[in-house]
This record gives C-alpha cells, structure tokens and sequence, in this order.
C-alpha cells in the first residue's frame, strides 16, 4: 500500500515479519469480530446467518484470493489489472516481497486478510432477507471483479496509484469499495417486507459493543501493518488508529447528546467502526494532530447520513455506505489536504502547498463509487437473472436461521424431539425448505 | 369481568398492540410463548443430532376486560393478527371473579379503567 | 378452587414471594412479562431508527389455590407488590375446575396441599 | 371449553408433547416459568453476596381443548410429565366462554379443531 | 502539527518496535474487555451503561492524554508533576522516545491505554445508579489530576521513582490509584437502592468469564509490554504474567472449596484480574519461583475482603477495591521483600539482603491511597455539587439503559412502535428523560 | 529461586522474540475461547461449568508444567521421557533455549499454553455430567502422565522424534493425544442420563461463532509459534494456518448443502477447528498448494465422523475425537505423502521419493491412539475407584452450574432472596450439595 519503496529489497528483517505475522492474524480476526458486530444488530432469528455470511466470506473470499484473486491484483504494475504469475500460489515463497522486508507468503496472506473482510462487510447491506446461496456466488465473484481490480487500481501498481493517489490501507477497495456496493446491493435485493413498518431492532447491544472492540484491535493491525514492517509509516498509521477513532467517539457522543441527551452505546459501537474507517486511507500520511481533527471532524457527516439514510426506501440495513463508504471517502479526500512530506517522506497536500494531490485524491474518491456501485448493480442483476436473491416472504417472518441453516442461535430445546439419525436423511419436511 | 387471552404471531405483535390502542384497550400484558398447531414442522440439524421442531415462536397477550369490551377486544386482536395463513393463533375469553389494582386496592369495573380516564 | 394470577413489578417480585410466603402459599409459578399500562412510554434510538417502547417488564404470578386461600393471596400479592406509583400492576382472580397434582394424581384441594403440611 | 394449563419439568417437556400427540391434542402454547413448591432450595453465592434460590425453571402448558378432550388431555399431561420426585407439577382446569381461530374467525369448537381434520 | 525531528533509525530496534505495537494494541483492546467483564457482573437493564462507561473512557481518557495528560506524567523528571512540553503530543515523533528501542509515537500510545483503562477500573464502584453525564466529566477531570500524576510519581520520573521505588506496570498508577479511588466514589455516589434488600446478581457469567479470559490476554502486552521492548525484564514480566495468575487461580479455587465445595465461576475469573493484577507491579522485579508463591498467597487476602466487602454499607459494586486495591497494594510491598538483583539488574529485597527497598515500597503504598482516595473524593463531592450524580429512584427500577442511553441491550421488538424518523426529532416523553 | 544462568543476549534475536512472546499470548488466550465455544454447545444449566473446566485447566495444568511437566517433556533427550533437571522451573532463565533464539522462559510460557489447551480439550467428551473434583483430579494427573510423555516423544526429543516423525505443532501430543483421551473418558464416564432420548442442543451458536473465531485468532500463534521465531518454518506454517482451515470450511459448508441444502453455523466453526487441526502437524513441512488440498480433503472423514457419532451409544459429547483426534491423525500421515525438502529443508515424503517418511508417520499415528487411549481409561478408573465421576441423576436435571458452582450462568435474580452474609456462612442445604 502506500509505503514507499524500500531499498534491499532483497533483505527480510525478523522484527518487520515479526510485526506483519501479528498484523496479519489480527486483520483474520476482523472478519469473525465483524460476523459478531453484525449478528448484534439484527434480530436473534438471523443471527446465525447474519454471522454466517462474513464466515463464509474467510472461504469463499480466502480460496478466490489465493487461486487467483492477488495474482491479479499484486502481479506486477499493469494499469488496469495485474498479471497472472500468481495464480494458485505460483512464486509467492519465502523470499521478500519485492519493496518490503517481509517473506512473500506473509505479504500474501496479510493482503488476503483484507480481500476477506471487504466481501464480509458488504453483507451488512443484505441481512435478514438475502439467500445464502446466492451469496456466495456474490462473494466469490466479487472478490475477483471488485475487490482484485480496485486493490490493483489503488495499491497493486494500478492507474491510480501510479497516478499520485495516495491510500495507506485500503480506502479505496476496502472503504469506498463495500460502502458503494452495499447500496447497490439494497437496491437490487430491495427492503425486508417489515422494513419501515415496525422497529426491527438489534438483538443483542452487548455483543455489538464486544464486536466494535475486537474491530478496533484488528484494526491495528490492519492500519499498522500497512507499512509492511516497523518503519515510521506503520508507526504513524498505527498511532493515528488510537487518536482518530478516539476523537469520533467523543463527537459522536456528544452529538448524540446534543440530539435528545442519550448518548447510544450502538451509536458508539458505529463511531469507532468510523474513526477506524476515516483513517484507514490516511493513517500513514498525516501527522497524529491532523488525525485527531479527522476525527473530530469525519464523524460529523457519518452521523447524518446515519440518520438520515431510515427515512429513504433504500433498506441499506447495516450502514455500510454510511460507516464505510462515506468515512473511507472523507478519508481519501482529507489526505489531500493535510498530507505531510514531513511526517509521510512521499507527499504534502493542499495545505503544505501541494494542492495537485488533492486533484489525485478527488480522483479516487470520484471513479471508486462508480466502479463499485456499477459493478456490484451488474453482478448482482445477473446473479438474480439466474436464481431468485431472497425466499418467500413467510421465510422472513422465520427467520434466516430456520430456513437456510436449519438451526436456531438460541434453541430452547423444548418442542424439539430427536430424530433417530438414520431418520435423520430423510428429507426435510416442505416448510423447512430454502 | 373477563379476561382475554390470545396468542398471535411476533411479527404481529405490535399490529395488535396498535389495534387495542384504537379498541381503547388500555391494560395489557403479553410474554413469547411457543405455540404447536397447524404450523408444519421443520427439521434442524446440529452437528450429529437431527431434531424435529414442532413449535413456532408466538406472543401471547393477556388482556382483563369488563364484559362489554370482550368483543372489542376480540375484533382487535383478530385485525392485528390475520394473515390468513396457518397459524394466525387463536383467542381464548376466561371469566374472571375479581380484579384488583395492586396500587389503590381497587377492584373489578375500576380496575381495569385507565387511570385518568 | 382458583387461579390467581398477579402483574407486579420486576423489583419487587422477592417481596411478593416472601409476603406469600409468610401467609403459607407453597405452591406458585412465575415468569416474565411485558407489561402496558398507565405507564409513560419511552423513546429509544437506535442507530437512525426511533422507537417509542409502551411496554414495561413485569414478572406474573400464577398460583393455585383453594378458596379459602383466595383472599390471603391477594392481600400478600398486593402488601408485596404495591408502591403506590403508576405501574403496581394488576391481580386476576380465574375460577378454577380442576386441579391435579401430576407427582401424584390428587386433585383438587388435596393438590395444592404442599408435601408434609 | 376448557384451558387446560399444566406445569411440568423441563426436561419432560418433549415427553409431555409426545403423549398429547398420541392423544391427538394438536393446539397446544408453551413457555418457561419459574416455578416454587415442595423442592429444596438451593444456595448461591455471587462474590460476596448469597442468595437462596426457591425457584427452579419449569415448562408451562396452555391447551385449549373441547370438554370431551379434557380428560385425555389431562391424563396425557401426567404420562409424559409423572416422575414421581417432588416437582413433577400441578395441571388447572380452567373453563373458557369463548374461542375463536384468529385466522377464520371460527369459535368454540370450530376453533380448535386442527386443519384438515 | 510541525514537521517532526528528523528519526534516528539506528536507534530504533525493529524487534522491540514490533513487540511494543502488538503490546500496546493488546492493552487498548483490554477496555472494551474491561466492558464486557463488568457488563456480565450487572443486571440486563444495566449492561449497556455499564458496558459505555468503560467505552466512553476510550475517548474521554484517551483525548486528555493526548492534550495534556501524556506531558504532565511524562515531560522531564520534576519530583510532583512532569511539563508541558509535549501538550497537544509537540515533540512526540518517529524519533525514539529517551532510554528505550522504540519510537516516541509508541511510547506515547502505549501509555495512553493505561490512563484509558485506569479511568475505566473505577467505573465497577458506581455502576447502576450513576449518571453518565457526571461521569464523563469525571474521567476527563480524574484521567489528569490522578492518573497524570500518580503516573509521573510512579513511573515518569516523580518522587517515588526518584527515591527508589519499584513499579514495573503500575501497582501505583492504574491498580492502587482505581482501587482506592472507587471506594472513595462508592461512598460519595451512595448505594444502589436495592443494594442489601435483595441480590442483585450478575447477568450473564458467561460473558464475565470471556472478559476475564480477554483480559488476561491483554495482560501480557500490560506487563510483557512495559519493559518498552523483548529484553530480559519484559520476557520476566511476560512469563510471570502467566504463572501467577495460574496460582491465585488455583488458590481461589481452593478457597471456594474449602467455604462450601464449589468452585463458583465468578470467582475463577475475579481470581484471573486477581493474579494479573498482583504480578503488575512485581513482574520484572522477581524471580518466576516468587511469582508463584506471589499468587498462591495474594490471592487469599483479596478472596477474604470481596467476601467481606458486601457486608459493609459501602456499595463498592464491582468491588475494584479488592481486586485492584488490595492486590496493587499486595503487588508493590511484595517487591520489598523478594525483589532479586539477579533477575531484575536493579535491587534486591529485603530476603536479599536490602530492607531499604522494602521501605521505599511501603512509602509508595502507603502514600498512593491517600491521594487517591482523596482526590477522587473531592474531585466527586465538587462535581456533585454542580449536578446531581444519580437520577430519581424510579429512574434504578427502570434501568439505566432506558434512561441515560435510550436503548435496551436485548430488546425484543415487541412494543416497540417504529416512530416515523421526523416525529423521532420530538423531544423523547417525559420518563424518558436523564 | 537462585541466580539464573547469565543471559548469552547475543543468540537471541528481538525479532523471533517479540513473535514468540505474541504467539505465547495469543495460544494462552486459546483456552478461554475454547471454553466460550464449548459453553455455547451445552445446554444453559451447563455453561458456566463447561466453561470452567476449561479455565480450571489453566491453573491445574499450568501448575503441573510449571513443577515437573515441563521437564519430563523438554529435559534432554531420553527416549521415553526427559529429565529432572528444570523441575520447579530450575535453570529457565533468560539465556537461550538450546536451538533457538529466544529466551528459555519464552519458550517454557509458550510451552505451558500447549499443555493447557489440551487437557481443556479432553473436557468435551465429558461435560454436562463429571463432578467438577474429579475432572481436577483428572487434569493434573493427565497432564503429566499423558500429556508431558507425548510431548516429549513428539517434540521434545523422544524416540518417535529422534526416529524421524515429523510433528509440527502438536498433531501427536496435542490434536490425538486429546481426540483419543477423549473417547476414553466418554466411556469411562458413561452416557447424560437424556442422550439419544431428546435432543441435546447447543445453548448459544453465537458464542459457539465467536468462539471458533477466536480459536482460529490464537491457532496462528500455536502453528505460527512452533518455529520458535520468524524463520522460514514459522512462515510456512502461518501461512498454511490460513489456507488449510479456510479450505475445510469450504468443503464442509460444501457437504452440508448436499446434506440437506443448509449450511451450518456449527458446522462451519467445526470446519474452522477441524482445518486447524489438520495443519497442526503438517504446518510447517507442506507446501501451502498441499495445505490446501489438505484442507479440502481432510474436512471429509471429519465430516462423517462427526456425523456417524451420535449414533453410537458413546456419548462423546463435544465430538473431540473427530475434530481433534482424527483430524490430526490425518495431518499426521498426510505430511508423510507430500513432505517437500524444498519447502521444509528437512525431508521429503512419499510422493517426493521418501516413502519413509510415511512409515514413521504411521508409527506415532499408531503408537499415539493406543497410548492415550490406555492411560486415559486406566487413569479414569482409578480416579473412579476412588471417587464417584458424576452425581446422582436429579443433579443433572438440574445442572452442574448449579450443583457444582452454585451459581447460574444467566440468573433472572428473581426467586433468589439475599441471605444475611452472617447465614451465607451457613451449610448449605441437602439440594444444593454436589
Ligand atoms: N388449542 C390450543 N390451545 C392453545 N394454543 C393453541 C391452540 N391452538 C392453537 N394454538 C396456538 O395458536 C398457534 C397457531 O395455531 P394454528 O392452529 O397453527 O393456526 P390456525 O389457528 O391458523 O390453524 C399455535 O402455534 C399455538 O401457539
Ligand atoms: N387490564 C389488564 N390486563 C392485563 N394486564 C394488565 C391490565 N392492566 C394492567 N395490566 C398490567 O399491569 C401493569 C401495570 O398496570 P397500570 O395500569 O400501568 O398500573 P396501575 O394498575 O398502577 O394503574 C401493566 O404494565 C400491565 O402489565
Ligand atoms: N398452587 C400452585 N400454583 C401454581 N403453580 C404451582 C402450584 N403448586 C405447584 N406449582 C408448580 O408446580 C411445580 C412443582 O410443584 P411441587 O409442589 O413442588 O411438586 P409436587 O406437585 O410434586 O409436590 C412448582 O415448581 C410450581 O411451578
């Protein structure tokens, strides 16, 4: 991502693995911490499924990535696209990747963390109504269509990143990429049948909170590991990851009790969610000062569009363009602002009298959105062509649980009698079908 | 005096609870129960052990009532809670030989008027 | 025989035990509930959805007792229960026909007689 | 027309269900209660503070049933739910005025006799 | 926001760099765990307050380390109170901060989780009855005029540190400093109303068990971490961590048995903080051996005064008194006496010959609850008498949740009438009110 | 408690170090997640129980190693077991553990965790109905007796090491030796009274979820961590860590549509574990395209195991046996077919041209199953003539977290009445004895 390239590039320094082997374990991490931060919002009887799709993601993601997702995305400097030297794994061993001090294996599974959780939090936007199956078809193509083509644009030797644009950890194709995709994912899916009628409320708050917690924990390393080693990047990024998420926490408290005196502990769950976002692009880039004004500031806008997004038709259910794709935005463009020669060693921004990288940022911020929203709009008609996206409406009122696992998050165990195993093979009675 | 239980769909719940409200209906007490009844059933599976469930979630509403409101009440719960689908539930009306309001100690007709009406 | 069933409220659920304790009724059944009444609603938030909540919890007792036993009953219900506030809750008092004691088979009185009294 | 209610254990909640299948009672509600009677209590300690326990969770039964169904019903409630130790639970008879199947509006009889039978 | 001084990478070890950013990652993600442990001890209606008073911490804390907090415990080495050079972080940059490997930004971050979690410890004394909005001025205020201060006297060169007293991870700064403390705001802020009159049980002990659990795994970059590298004090202090907590562990455990043949759950994981908090202030001081006995013997004071705490009038909830106070206090005298110049290079104890130094830890545990407690004391009396420090007695039946943060933590749906999102800017009905 | 052996700080290096002190925390923090996952299998009246037989393995176990266990397994290089020397943690210091680059604490602490996590495997087989005594009893004696013998002809310098098996992280002593200790136990201690007569179900798959998470989280230390640095080994196996378990969860939720077209929650953190377990031998001796393969094929025969189970009468209740047992023997003998020189610089196996290699493969995945099997049964016996194993039938129905614990794992508060403490010191009454 954005570190500059280093020099013996040929030289692995047992403190940078040791730091990338910890980043990338707490990057993982995410993805299951996300299943919970989700199953928390929705209703008990789609926990299980809500969970079950950033799980499934850590496989479907995980397996395209290697067999050909990061061949295509971090295979040499094409414009559009990288190279197929990768693919299945081919050539990535221990040897440093070129440009950092770490082996290539680590460099490869650091990357395909990211690829993981991106899929993963585009499923906020589908919850409680989407079938599983077709989501994982969604998440296995849009792991390669989306995901690859933007992490090559933005930090595998891309067009944008041979551009000038700067993006330290994934403000474009983690950010922006899920946020815009998850709109188009609502709109093509369309509301839950009771969306608008009734409260449908998060079912467990506590399980939210724990969630946003173990995503700020990743997120160190997701954010510190960007600079591939211990350098000055990735400890700037890594500071910048404490200061920023701690300084839209308290906007976001106080902007809750500005609203009606009640500061929300899901609304502080979403502010950390948010500080993480804002400085995911920038973290490496701006000096931890400008990182607390990010947070200050960022926090504003994704509040309001929090707010406001209810009262649309679009049941984006989870917020994703709101935490992600509205945060991760703020955040690439702040970096053309604020940026700091004198911090980064690469660039300044407007404010240090560079403003061209402003124009760079602005760029990304403006293609990104298009490029995901359209291609998400697209993938998803086409899948929905071939299989229908959601069940019966009965199957709603269910819930997920029952209908596509076969399995309740809580079972009381009563009114549930065993069924002699060889019974067990027999086929499902009809309601009980996907 | 009467009191009035019926149980409904979760997800009807508050339809009904918006139904009594224009019925007038002012006290009420409603809990999850599980309910067995023309539903089918469906079969969930956990690791080795498959199990057959024969019961759906359902909310059950307890509502005491003087005589005049039972039918109100009925109709109100039915328009909050018809689908027309298996497994809208059912209403039961049980006489009731005395009411008290814990807090005044008053009983029967005025317990069960709302305070302040 | 009759089913006294009683609202009150969660915090004072112990005080009802022990009030129906010392008047010596043994055999009771209890469990959560969510309650509207004379109560206030409230305002909750969450994220950009707000809802107003008219339910309260509440905890319902359900005991069976021989008629004699009726009046005791709601007096420790209400003595245990009571505040004075808006949302003491409500008592019900159902006839009963029948009682059967499963351990053993006893009806009636005999049923809701405690083991070793 | 009768509400059957019938408090048992938890565990023999699936055996109660069972039996009341076999005798063809098809409508039946359910939920966990709490419930006080002959058993021991039991002590708890949280950090420094103990408690005494006087409840232990049981399953609550609500059957309505037409009279001629009370009996087999009852008798049901006690094959699947009898142990014989303490704490196997009470059954209440209780009569009802009125039932109506919400999804028809079908009463009384009607009301609880299952689809397609 | 100016350019920093230029880094001087030779001094900078890439292997304690990469150690120190796990460890201080670790340490952030002890807050939300910190969270979830005291969530699980409260009632339901109670645990996202609880839950938040620990988040808010997060940015409360973290916001006035950052401004002012980090200089006053950290600038230079005057007896009481540190500078003001690194106000709003000036000078804290990529070089490496004096006398360690790492750079200045990640001494800084690591420090401000300590003054995080610190104010997050007192919580345990007031919750279910106090409210937030005193609070959060609470942990602003206490965050520097305690924590800053006793942080600087302890370990940032003050007094104590000068005169000779040994604190590894803060026995005087984070576990005497919020053990003490709390006492001092369970009494000003009064008991809970139902505190004596019926139990007031925890919720959901499994969640207590799982914060405990994260804890202790925070623990290890708490106490690993503050030998600011991978040398000979943090591998002692790392592995101590592990040892004697085993042994309170087991201790407990006994203790349990012994008092009516059960093992309770809540003690297992009370005894875990127990031990973790024991070996903070000794861990690089003594040898593993010690460590144990350290926990086997620690752990039987702070079993006895949580047995005994709940019979006085002094509603100390979460009883931080015993599990930070007592231990912290147990922590630093222990040094005293078997402190080894042959595992820590710096002093030995008084079985090694130098009673000296276990007076110079005797001045420490004697002088650090008296400032603590009275500080916290006024601090708590001043703000009481500007705004009411808990709600109307109504307010406690109904929960903290409902009222100060309009939200349930398991909200079932049912009653919950969506409110159209404009008639949501109304002013909330009056018993919802703070 | 002497002097430690001066350090030689020159053989160790900050980078492996500051990995090897994140692994040991991160495998440390294994065994509470491994009690959240088992808790949220059982029933509710079980968690709390379930959970603390995980966390008491800490304490017991960590203690056993500490006193002896440690250097029966890692003392010199008997064939059948070590030595004496590091009894009581005599002569672990600072200096290097021979072989490696880090200090000989370091690699005692993460060593213990081994030790830990897999007595607190064993308890699957037998929770919902053990006496919480004798499973104590259990684990201290299991601990050394089976777990430090393996462990040392596993990797700690015994015959099946010195003769050429190749174990990576533990699929010997760890991943069979718990799996077939498992089965013992299940039928040592007999079947819960209600099994094959009603469904048993999982109280919580939310927690199960977060659970496998989190295993998954620590699992890159345990294999990441058995390179004992940032070398080569460590690398691979990392690496691996991510691939095979993400391979297995595919093929499971794979088998799981074709099943009954639902894929499973508990399946899919099953799948986790088991991919997990796969790689634990294997890690750091396959190439990552054969941990792959391993993952996809692997997850088969676990798959069926776990679905033939219940048909039995053995009430192996948690099914360690599939996920660990089998699992790892499969690891085991899969490392002897596609072993690469190439990548581990140490062998090759059959399908390179060492058909040996398999051979001693299949000497530890014979010799290995017949030794737990026969110590655990023997030791279960005893402890069972000494002591009843479970309580009468009633306390079942109750639960062991009230019978052995005195407590609830979600107490309602209503119906507990405050006992005056004075009177908490009281007998406790006939019922609530275990
Ligand atoms: N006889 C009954 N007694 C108690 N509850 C009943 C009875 N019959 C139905 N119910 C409740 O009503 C729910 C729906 O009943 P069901 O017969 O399936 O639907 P419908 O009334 O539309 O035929 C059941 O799940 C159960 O909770
Ligand atoms: N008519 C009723 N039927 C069933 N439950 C009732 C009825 N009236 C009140 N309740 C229960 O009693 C609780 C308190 O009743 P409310 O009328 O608010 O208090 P009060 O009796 O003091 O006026 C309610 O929350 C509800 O649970
Ligand atoms: N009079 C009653 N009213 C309501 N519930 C009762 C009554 N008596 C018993 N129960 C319920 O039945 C359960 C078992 O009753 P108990 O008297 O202990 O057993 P037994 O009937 O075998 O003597 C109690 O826990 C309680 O839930």
């Amino acid at each position: 991502m954005g570190a500059p390239i280093l020099a013996q590039a040929t030289q692995i320094d047992t403190g940078d693995t040791a730091w990338m082997l910890t980043a990338t374990a707490l990057v993982l991490m995410m993805t299951p911490a996300l299943g919970l931060f989700y199953a928390g919002l929705v209703r008990a009887k789609n926990a299980l499924n809500t969970f079950m799709m950033s799980v499934s993601a850590i496989a479907i993601a995980g397996l395209m990535w290697a067999l050909i997702g990061y061949s295509l995305a971090f295979d040499g400097t094409g414009d559009l696209i990288g190279g197929l030297n990768y693919v299945g794994l081919h050539d990535v061993t221990f040897a440093p990747r070129d440009g950092t001090t770490i082996p290539h294996l680590v460099f490869f599974a650091f990357q395909a963390t990211f690829c993981i959780i991106t899929v993963a939090l585009i499923s906020g936007a589908v919850v409680e109504r989407m079938r599983f199956g077709p989501w994982m078809i969604f998440a296995a193509l849009w792991s390669v269509l989306v995901y690859s083509v933007l992490a090559h644009w933005g930090f595998g030797g891309g067009w944008l990143q041979e551009g000038g644009t700067l993006d330290f950890a994934g403000g474009i194709a983690v950010e922006m990429a899920s946020g815009f995709s998850a709109v188009a994912a609502a709109i093509v899916v369309g509301a839950r049948k009771d969306y608008g009628r009734i409260g449908l409320l998060p079912h467990n708050s506590v399980l939210v909170l724990l969630g946003a917690g173990l995503l700020w924990f990743g997120w160190f390393g997701f954010n510190g590991g960007s600079g591939f080693g211990t350098g000055d990047p990735s400890v700037l990024a890594f500071t910048n990851t404490l200061l920023c998420p701690a300084a839209s926490l308290f906007t976001w408290m106080m902007l809750d009790l500005i609203r009606d005196r009640k500061v929300t502990a899901v609304g502080a769950a979403t502010a950390i969610i948010a500080g993480c976002v804002l400085i995911t692009p920038a973290g490496g880039f701006i000096s931890p000062g400008w990182a607390l004004v990010l947070g200050v500031l960022g926090a504003v806008p994704v509040y309001y569009v929090i707010a406001y997004r209810p009262r649309t038709r679009v049941d984006e259910t989870l917020d994703v363009l709101a935490a992600h794709g509205t945060a991760g935005f703020l955040g690439i463009l702040f970096i053309g602002f604020v940026a700091q020669q004198s911090w980064n060693g690469l660039s300044d921004g407007w404010f240090y009298g560079h403003i061209g990288q402003l124009g760079d940022q602005a760029l990304a911020a403006l293609v990104t959105p298009l490029y995901a929203f359209g291609m998400t709009f697209l993938l998803l008609k086409a899948i929905g062509a071939v299989m229908p996206l959601r069940g019966p409406e009965p199957d709603e009122s269910l819930g997920m649980d029952a209908i596509y696992h076969g399995e309740e998050a809580y079972p009381s165990g009563e009114g549930a009698i065993l069924v002699s195993p060889e019974a067990g093979e027999e086929e499902p009675v009809p309601v009980a079908q996907p | 005096m009467k009191l009035v239980i019926g149980i409904v769909r979760p997800e009807r719940a508050n339809d009904v609870l918006e139904a009594l409200y224009r019925a007038e209906v002012r006290g009420i007490s409603m809990s999850r129960v599980q309910g067995h009844g023309g539903e089918l059933d469906r079969v969930e599976t956990y690791r080795g052990s498959t199990v057959k469930v024969e019961v759906t979630d359902k909310v059950r509403f307890e509502i005491g009532v003087s005589d005049d409101f039972v039918q109100p009440t009925v109709d109100a719960i039915c328009d909050g809670a018809r689908t027309g689908e298996v497994g809208d539930g059912k209403i039961f009306v049980v006489p009731v030989e005395r009411v008290v309001r814990i807090r005044t100690g008053e009983t029967d007709e005025a317990a069960v008027t709302p305070v302040g009406s």
